[in-house]
């Protein structure tokens, strides 16, 4: 089974549990990327996931095709909480089943670094001090108040 | 050329701040392509670096010489970070 | 926290998630050990787990050490179920929380690899057809019946 | 030389099957090493490939050089198959 879907609701690494249980796949690697409570060294207290849902949930569904292409796995999820995270909570879950452990953990990680590279999801981190801003924006003040 | 098709474009993250706004729904001539969408209507308060941005239409990642239809969803896409 | 121990109790990995749970974590991996349906193309029910459990727990707990000083990790759960475990049951959890994804994984697929390399349990499998066998014991027929 | 230690020796998955037995209470000249114990008393019965087989003593993993104690808990340990 596969389940690549954009959440608001919190990760339950127990579904990701039953939907990839299978009595052929010897190995389970699970991938949790969880808020948290510094970046860069700056204190943080949250992150805030901003998304294209339907074209982030494309783009899900076509990383699972191509790791079920590059590996020898057979269930696969791919989760992404958005919204307002605090700190300590699971934002991404990659889950994968797999014959041997080789390709489970291969897949696994090919997964999350797909993710983070092609998915329209975006973090806005609230800082414990100043103002919000967001990763990756050039044109924003990243300095300690 | 008159201007009688529209394409709704949606701004995330930090490029909805730069233009203040999540959607605008622009009036185009017909034929107008991606790219003339982007050049003539957004670089300037986007900033010269969404010259190298990804840009989707109809939820599907597209090249900036296609031609935009009537009703088309284009979307602009800063660097992702997700995760 | 580090959790080293063997268990005839089944693996919870609810247990393990609260065991790592780390603000200054943001990569956790999870890798789970399934008993398979077949080994080596020939149908199996289930797996018994033998072990000489004071030396598997100092092992584990070596593992444990040497992982931590291997690679940029917090907190490692390394579980390991012994007894008789039907197909489709966890028989072994290795869990890592680190700052950062590339130590949770190198961590997670080192441990497993050196849990099954050097900690004293053995595996007796019950085939569908035929007297159960051990793995390794070179004296065994493994012939399908 | 009068045997009188004794150590308790463990056998573990096709070890046990082969001895028959998963704990064996065997009396030792003092001074007998690890390796003389192995050679004399066990692989006879548990094959010529124990000779490439791990050992421990109280819990411990042991060289076969190493004298063994009254009250000694040797354990023979076959290829581990974990996981």
């Amino acid at each position: 089974m596969n389940i690549t879907r954009l959440i608001t609701d919190p990760i339950d690494v127990n579904e990701a549990l039953g939907a990839i249980a299978d009595p052929e796949c010897g190995a389970q690697v699970f991938f949790l990327g969880v808020v948290r409570n510094e970046f860069e060294g700056r204190a943080s207290q949250g992150i805030f996931y901003d998304a294209y849902v339907s074209l982030a949930e494309k783009e899900l569904a076509r990383i699972a095709t191509e790791l079920h292409d590059a590996f020898d796995i057979r269930h696969l999820v791919l989760v992404h909480r958005i919204g307002d995270l605090p700190v300590g909570t699971a934002s991404v879950l990659v889950a994968v089943a797999a014959g041997h452990r080789p390709d489970a953990f291969r897949a696994a990680k090919e997964g999350i670094d797909r993710i983070k590279a092609r998915v329209p999801i975006w973090k806005r981190e609230h800082w414990v001090k100043g103002p919000d801003t967001w990763h990756d924006d050039a044109s924003a003040s990243h300095d300690v108040e | 050329m008159e201007k009688n098709i529209t394409v709704t474009t949606l701004f995330f993250s930090f490029a909805a701040d730069r233009m203040n706004a999540r959607q605008i729904q622009v009036p185009l001539a017909p034929g107008s392509t991606l790219g003339q969408l982007i050049e003539e209507q957004f670089v300037a308060r986007l900033g010269p670096e969404s010259q190298n941005w990804l840009f989707s239409v109809n939820q599907e990642w597209a090249s900036r010489d296609l031609p935009l239809q009537d009703g088309d969803e284009v979307a602009v896409i800063p660097p992702v970070s997700g995760g």
